[in-house]
């Protein structure tokens, strides 16, 4: 028992164990031991050695980072005790609207759709991947089939969600454009061809 | 070498070439006239002359000759470009001053920020949520139905009348040619200059030259001419851990 | 100085240092001090302390989780010593670096951003098209609305994911052009001073 704190610090399992600490606060899932041994290129049992102490370490009341064990393996989550700060700051006030380039997206789908991404990108003028993804994460719009059959471009089309957060009954009771056109098709085109005028 | 001391023996002028620069800029010598080329070509003698590449002329020669170009190629186009065509002598020349820097300083932080992105790359950090983060629900307040027709229509209005012509350089900037040269090198180990720019137009040539220069001035390339007026081979420089990581870069662009 | 140690785990200041080393450990952001003030009910000036206390804990050699003020806010990230074996576990947010034409162009959008791509081009002297697309695919810069409200060309600006990539405190840590390279007047004195005035 001579000078244990000095032992413990030098100790290459404790350096094994600082390596896990990074490897867990940069991962966005649990890791497994062996997913761990792996990338510190050392084996099972130490990395479970370090882990125990690291869990040590990282406890609930002794620290706001706790590590758990959880079905796929090792992770941090907050401590119990910082729950109420969690909360508050989990809780997204409600948004009041949407980013210029999401409503753009969304009125075309709206009102050409159901309409592939390569379509949206004519018509906006720049790739639509990002923007797409996201509403279709917030349930805005959906996938509506593919272009001409297997092999074409997927397809949205927008949902009920829409037509709720819109207050509207149906997609009939979009605010009309007889201006831009008569027709869906009227309206497309036009579009599409402005958007070949536009500075690139 | 200095550069301004370089004896020019030219239809249009014979001298120094600071004379000629001030009888330029004094609107004394019409640059119409003046064959940049045969500038080009009697510094490329005088450098196979010394046998050895001195790159600080190279340098100063690059910025000289880069602005009489432009100020050449405006005179030349006076239609295509009229708005830049009415600025005095004195204002283009302060334009032009005004977007090499402007280019220049967009290259220097772009250095910077490679320099940056290599010292930072052991920086690792989470991407995205963590794992056990209570999932974040986004709620949308209720929408103006109304507000996507104005999405749309302003989609439709018709773009700005607003020209950009009159800042586009109609002189063939030199990163073009960089480019271009460095794609052939990617592909072959060796390729000759005059090869290349057959077709083009002689100020077109010019520029190509001077990419070339730019090129040597960074290692990238080795240069060869047998004798004045042969073809200037232009090869790979020899292999380099900066080349390769030239390579390997532009894989992933 | 009676039993420090005791005093300190017990002070307010170390339960809130303690909350904060939580809300960081599940955020997906950088943190800014008054986001933490809010999220834990307290003043912006005790979160500061605390959030100084806890970068002496998590600093690097110390600790495989390093806090740092980044992009504008606290974050942690991976201290450099586990740097080999994260390596091993995750692709770099910039796994195979940037072509010379796309730092150029994240040059630009960073000093001059919002900026339209005919603005990018022009200064490059070549179309920015594919460049722009692809840095944006990388997170590392975002649309920020058109140029001349309607109909214009879409703007770019840096993004958050950028600064954190780069490692900078906030775009004002960009080094200043002036010091990077020649200024106009500069370059104009150099075609003067060589041009030298002579008596013609």
């Amino acid at each position: 028992m001579d000078r244990p704190l000095r032992l413990i610090t030098a100790s290459p399992v404790d350096r094994l164990a600082r390596t896990i600490e990074a490897l867990l606060v940069v991962a966005s899932q649990p890791l497994s031991v062996e997913e761990v041994a792996e990338a510190t290129n050392d084996d099972a049992e130490r990395v479970e050695t370090a882990l125990r102490l690291l869990s040590e370490r990282f406890a609930e009341g002794r620290s706001g980072i706790v590590l758990e064990h959880v079905a796929g393996g090792w992770a941090y989550r907050a401590s119990r005790e910082a729950a109420e700060a969690c909360g508050r700051m989990f809780e997204r006030p409600v948004e009041r609207g949407l980013s210029a380039p999401a409503l753009e997206t969304l009125a075309i789908v709206a009102y050409l759709g159901p309409v592939s991404r390569p379509e949206i990108a004519r018509i906006r003028g720049v790739a639509a991947d990002s923007v797409v993804a996201g509403l279709v994460e917030r349930g805005l719009i959906a996938e509506a089939g593919r272009e001409d059959g297997v092999g074409g471009a997927i397809r949205y089309r927008s949902t009920p969600l829409f037509e709720r957060v819109f207050g509207l009954d149906s997609l009939s009771a979009l605010p009309r454009l007889d201006d831009l056109g008569e027709s869906t098709n009227e309206i497309r085109e036009r579009l599409e061809s402005v958007a070949q005028r536009r500075p690139a | 070498m200095v550069v301004r001391e370089l004896e020019l023996d030219l239809d249009a002028f014979e001298g120094p070439f600071d004379l000629l620069l001030t009888l330029v800029l004094k609107e004394e010598l019409d640059l119409a006239e003046v064959d940049v080329a045969g500038i080009v070509a009697t510094f490329v003698e005088r450098l196979a002359e010394r046998g050895e590449l001195d790159l600080e002329a190279c340098g100063e020669f690059l910025v000289l000759v880069a602005a009489l170009l432009e100020l050449k190629a405006r005179g030349l186009f006076p239609d295509e470009e009229a708005e830049l065509s009415e600025l005095e002598p004195e204002e283009a020349a302060e334009e032009l001053a005004r977007r090499l820097a402007e280019y220049r300083r967009a290259k220097e932080a772009a250095a910077w920020l490679a320099e940056r992105l290599e010292a930072e790359g052991s920086r690792f950090f989470r991407l995205g949520p963590a794992p056990l983060a209570p999932r974040v629900e986004r709620r949308l307040a209720p929408q103006e139905p109304e507000s996507l027709a104005v999405a749309l229509r302003a989609l439709a209005a018709e773009p700005p009348s607003v020209s950009l012509a009159h800042l586009e350089l109609r002189f063939p900037p030199v990163s073009q040619f960089l480019e271009r040269f460095r794609a052939v090198l990617r592909r072959r180990r060796v390729f000759d200059l005059d090869a290349e720019v057959d077709g083009m137009s002689r100020i077109e040539q010019a520029v190509a030259f001077l990419a070339l220069l730019e090129l040597r001035r960074g290692d990238e390339v080795a240069l060869e001419q047998a004798a004045p007026f042969a073809p200037i081979r232009v090869s790979r420089a020899a292999v380099s851990n900066e080349e390769g990581r030239q390579e390997w870069i532009a894989r992933s662009a």
